[in-house]
């Protein structure tokens, strides 16, 4: 493709908790721009443009946030555009803010994402402020048996899952949920939600924000510390529920990881991909998105997870961040993904670094599991996928 | 309510439903004093190079760069720069009877700050008005904490 | 006035650091025709959905439109359905509190494969039954709300499957159960 | 910036816009999207990417922009993102998808219900929500605030408000799509009470359900399918401060800034679609644009005709199109504005071949 090639130069996170009590909603964003332009290297009057994306804006009850956060993020006088594909939003935010270095519009774009749950209740907006509301985890749920019921898989993978993902996170400083002592035990004594998910199988809600700092191709030479190229981008949809629609490995999932694969020249992902940071907001998910992008066969995505393949010293670390179970501001959820991939190639990712990568996959999804964005990023622009 | 779709005149029927929540919005070190101050009827700015930005902001609107806790008391005099007259209030405004809504310049400050000015009559509101601020007896640290601002000498 | 939840006043010295605002909007949604007709059919105990000439799926409520083949669709597509039928899955949510919510126990949430010409109903409560014996490929019927007693005015453009003023949910039937390879593509 | 690849226009369609619509936004977008579609001659299917715009809070209902993939048949999946703004947001996105060469066409539709919920009451959640929102204060409110500031300062007067209304809603009489149209007696208008004062009910746009459609192709593509495209030679948008005592509510920097980097003034503008929802709200772009007199403002009636938010500036886009495409003109300008008193601005120049 003869696009700019696209630098991400700089990442930032709040440290995520249930309710950042100390913190304004434009201090929440600005504490994770802040520390995206210092990883930079810049300020605020380096930027271009800025790129917000957030979840639904019931969740904290202010309208087209973009508008009273402009002069917060240093937007005055510049472009500033507000992405909303429910819980992929974190990584398509990412991707309409690369397409802007790319399209060579821009030179150096901050881009955030955001969600302050506590503000109002997630449970009540993701009902629509209505009773009876089935949660997330209440639509999923049956996907998830039918998956269990067709792969065959021992009801102790998504616990194991659970566990993996809380102890990476006891190694991310940022994580909202830090449980040392968690046991496969405690996870299945735990309260069941809906079958087959116990309460600690599924993700926090929390408060928190992540941005990053994008640059073209100069900008990403020039830069202080090693950059993360992106190396292609992909966002695919499909429509939530009709008829015979396939909930488990959804079509729109597949294409969009095929479309990745190919635009970036992987034709073996689990042996090209360094690491991945998948969006697993309930345990199942993992093994579901490893066969739902065919980077195992069917019927194989359970088998990576119990034999310690997708822990942080496998041969295919999955959400060595702790990933969305540890950590779930929705909206910023799918950034922190995106920006956590880049920060493994860019060797930055400090104690949950996993040593060498190269290449590194992130993705996020939305909706009724059909909105899903997806970007690949390595440490060069050219590197000789193995 | 009527209406003609393909020529069959059909009884519009709607559904009605509300979406209520009590947010609980934290405030930060900024906003929280200014919040606490007009508790204590305190009107705060923020110093922002030369200027003192009222409402306070926690950064520079100009170039984003983040600003020092630096609080300046202003008002609670000020003076009207532009106003509306809003002649059917609904229930989300601050007064029920008819107010102006107006940009209000305080004593010290460089910005204006939006309130309700309450002067009975549209007659008696206009560009340059001097209005002082009307505190509520019972204040929990909210804009509304001021009830209205209303013409200087006017019981406050 | 502005109608702010009233909380004690916080006067003395400590600093305020939390604000309250209570948000709240009334909406009023005009029905569109394919649900009011839908509507009128519940009320005498029907079941009606459009089906699409070219793809032949059954869209339940009715939408007005095909989304696969976008084609608009109306009253010439419209097919009665069967108000028996298959669970081909379903979830328990154990209801969790927040502003608004009126549930307390654990219910069940069911996607019902209804009997041809078909149709799938998502989200439905199956009743008469303790939850733990609710399984994929239990038959179900409807269970209809007494004709004078069915209110249909809260369901609307947005209620989707949520039909419990006339059809309360739907029970077991005793029949022996559906096979699960006749359902397996129709979980949602 | 001036244009980098060539985009043209080629296709577009507009909802009839009504007070309170029976049909659902996905069963009044439905044709829309169908229309706009076969007007650019491109097969649903080729489309390369598709891009949405529109407010969940409109029809109060979180998600509601899911239900609207289903007006474009996402099935088999598509590519596809969606912005919480006006569709002319939507349309910049899908522009700059389309410089990245790997597709040529791109579908870009905006929509919204305004009638389900009262806009007095949902838009103040659009301002500061720790010292605008407790107030309460509502677009009419605070555009009031802006016209009094514009009398004050002498760059309009009660009359020309009026003028501005009374012409809006003659030409609207020649648009099919127009809500508000009618020949109205400047004097008479001039007579009626004031709503929020300075501001009367022709001073106000209507509340409009409604929605708008709009198809790109890149260079080669359009000339294959469209005679006449509308080529999009700049496209710039830009945000001011958010508290309305900030900045100076009766000049536009941001519609100036974007204006000049969309080369606006490079060359004379023919025709002006603008998104002026309050009448004293066109001299001020006017000013930010450097029109002239000798520009023909609004001739679709404008949003003082029909206020579909979220659609309602890829509307102005579509007629400035519209203009070239049908209208044999040579260069027009649209206009799209996010946020109260003209917070944020987009400009789009069209120019014909």
């Amino acid at each position: 493709m003869s696009h700019e090639p696209c630098a991400i130069v700089g990442f930032g996170q709040t440290k995520h908790k249930k309710r950042r009590d100390d913190l304004s909603l434009p201090g929440l964003v600005r504490e994770a721009a802040e520390r995206a332009l210092d990883d930079a290297n810049m300020t605020w009057t380096d930027i271009e443009a800025v790129v917000i994306g957030k979840a639904p804006d019931p969740f904290e009850g202010v309208m087209m946030p973009e508008l009273s956060l402009a002069d917060a993020l240093g937007a005055v006088g510049k472009p500033m555009m507000r992405v909303h594909t429910a819980g992929s939003v974190g990584g398509s935010t990412s991707i309409v803010a690369s397409s802007l270095i790319m399209a060579r519009r821009h030179k150096r774009v901050l881009t955030v994402a955001y969600e302050k749950q506590s503000e109002g209740n997630a449970q009540w907006g993701l009902a629509g402020g209505r009773s009876g509301g089935m949660g997330a985890g209440g639509i999923f749920a049956p996907w998830m048996q039918s998956y269990i019921r067709a792969s065959g898989a021992p009801e102790h993978i998504g616990w194991k899952v659970a566990v993996k993902d809380r102890l990476n996170a006891t190694k991310n400083p940022y994580a909202h949920l830090q449980l040392p002592d968690i046991t496969i035990e405690k996870v299945r004594e735990s309260p069941m939600l809906w079958a087959p998910i116990h309460f600690l199988e599924s993700c926090p809600s929390s408060d928190g924000a992540a941005a990053m700092v994008l640059t073209d191709e100069e900008g990403g030479r020039a830069a202080s510390k090693p950059p993360a190229w992106v190396l292609g981008t992909a966002m695919r949809s499909e429509l939530g529920s009709f008829p015979g629609r396939d909930t488990v490995r959804p079509q729109a999932g597949v294409e969009c990881a095929h479309m990745l694969y190919d635009a970036v020249g992987i034709t073996n992902p689990r042996e090209q991909i360094d690491v991945a940071e998948l969006y697993v907001p309930f345990s199942w998910y993992e093994p579901m998105w490893l066969e739902g992008h065919d980077i195992a066969g069917p019927g194989e995505g359970w088998k990576m997870v119990d034999s310690g393949e997708t822990e942080l010293t496998g041969s295919f670390p999955v959400n060595p961040s702790g990933g969305v179970l540890s950590s779930n501001p929705i909206g910023a959820s799918g950034m922190l993904r995106f920006g956590e991939a880049a920060q493994q190639v860019r060797g930055e990712a400090g104690e949950h670094q996993v040593p060498g990568a190269k290449v590194a996959l992130a993705q996020a999804y939305g909706g009724a599991a059909q909105y899903f964005a997806m970007w690949i990023v390595s440490s060069e622009l050219h590197p000789s996928l193995s | 309510m009527q209406c003609v779709l393909l020529g069959v005149v059909t009884e519009l029927r709607a559904t009605t439903h509300t979406i209520e929540f009590p947010y609980t919005r934290t405030l930060g070190p900024v906003i929280g004093p200014f919040l606490t101050g007009l508790r204590d009827r305190r009107i705060l700015g923020i110093r922002a190079g030369d200027r003192v930005l009222v409402p306070p902001l926690e950064y520079d609107p100009e170039n984003g760069n983040s600003l020092e806790p630096d609080f300046v008391e202003v008002g609670p005099a000020g003076t009207v720069t532009s106003w509306a007259w809003i002649s059917k209030p609904t229930r989300k405004h601050p007064l029920d009877r008819p107010f102006a809504f107006a940009l209000i310049k305080l004593d010290g400050a460089d910005t204006a700050l939006v309130h309700a000015v309450d002067t009975g009559s549209m007659d008696a509101v206009h560009t340059g008005l001097r209005v002082t601020a009307r505190w509520r007896d019972e204040r929990k640290g909210r804009i509304d904490d001021i009830e209205c601002f209303v013409p200087e000498g006017d019981g406050t | 006035m502005t109608d702010t939840a009233d909380t004690d006043t916080v006067q003395g010295d400590e600093p305020v650091t939390m604000m309250e605002y209570f948000m709240s909007l009334r909406y009023s949604d005009v029905v569109s025709p394919p649900v009011m007709r839908f509507r009128d059919a519940l009320l005498e105990g029907r079941l009606i959905a459009q089906q699409c000439p070219i793809c032949k799926l059954v869209y339940v409520p009715p939408k007005g439109y095909c989304p696969i083949d976008t084609i608009e669709l109306d009253e010439r597509n419209e097919i009665q359905l069967a108000d028996r039928g298959t669970v081909t899955n379903f979830t328990v949510v154990t209801p969790v509190q927040y502003y608004g919510q009126k549930e307390t126990e654990p219910f069940v949430r069911a996607s019902i494969l209804l009997d041809p010409p078909g149709g799938m109903l998502i989200l439905q409560d199956v009743v008469d039954v303790p939850i733990d014996e609710v399984r994929p490929g239990m038959r179900v019927e409807a269970v209809w709300a007494p004709k004078d007693e069915r209110d249909v005015d809260e369901i609307g453009n947005r209620s989707g499957s949520a039909l419990d003023g006339s059809l309360r949910g739907f029970r077991p039937t005793g029949e022996p159960d559906t096979p699960a390879d006749a359902f397996s593509d129709k979980v949602w | 910036m001036a244009a980098l690849k060539d985009v043209a226009i080629i296709g577009y369609a507009q909802a009839r816009n009504e007070r309170r619509a029976q049909a659902t936004e996905v069963q009044f977008l439905f044709p829309v999207i169908n229309e706009a579609l076969e007007m650019s001659k491109i097969p649903r299917r080729e489309i390369g990417f598709t891009c949405a715009g529109s407010c969940d809070y409109l029809s109060g209902q979180t998600f509601a922009f899911v239900m609207n993939l289903e007006a474009v048949g996402a099935w088999p999946p598509i590519s596809e993102s969606h912005v919480e703004m006006d569709g002319a947001w939507a349309l910049y996105e899908a522009w700059v998808r389309l410089q990245h060469e790997d597709i040529d066409t791109a579908l870009v539709f905006g929509s919204g219900k305004s009638s389900p919920g009262p806009p007095a009451e949902i838009f103040p959640l659009q301002m500061d929500p720790y010292t605008l929102t407790p107030l309460g204060l509502d677009p009419v409110s605070i555009a009031a605030i802006q016209g009094r500031a514009l009398l004050d300062a002498g760059k309009v007067t009660e009359r020309q408000m009026a003028e501005i209304a009374a012409r809006s809603r003659r030409d609207a009489m020649k648009n099919p799509y127009a809500q508000v149209t009618g020949d109205f007696d400047v004097d008479e208008l001039l007579a009626q009470p004031y709503i929020a004062a300075p501001l009367r009910m022709h001073d106000i746009p209507p509340i409009s359900d409604g929605a708008c459609a709009v198809v790109l192709a890149t260079a080669e593509k359009a000339r294959e399918v469209c005679e006449r495209p509308a080529w999009i030679r700049g496209i710039d948008h830009r945000i001011e401060a958010h508290q309305p005592g900030m900045r100076d509510l009766t000049t536009s920097v941001s519609t100036r800034l974007a204006g000049d980097a969309a080369g606006a003034r490079s060359a004379p503008i023919e025709v002006a679609e603008l998104s002026a929802t309050f009448t004293h709200q066109e001299p001020i772009l006017c000013e930010a644009l450097g029109l002239g007199d000798d520009v023909a403002i609004n001739p679709s009636g404008g949003a003082l005709a029909a206020n579909p938010v979220m659609a309602v500036g890829l509307a102005r886009i579509a007629e400035a199109a519209k203009q070239i495409v049908e209208g044999g003109h040579g260069r027009t300008v649209g206009h799209a504005t996010s946020g109260m008193c003209l917070q944020q601005n987009l400009v789009c120049v069209l120019e014909s071949d």
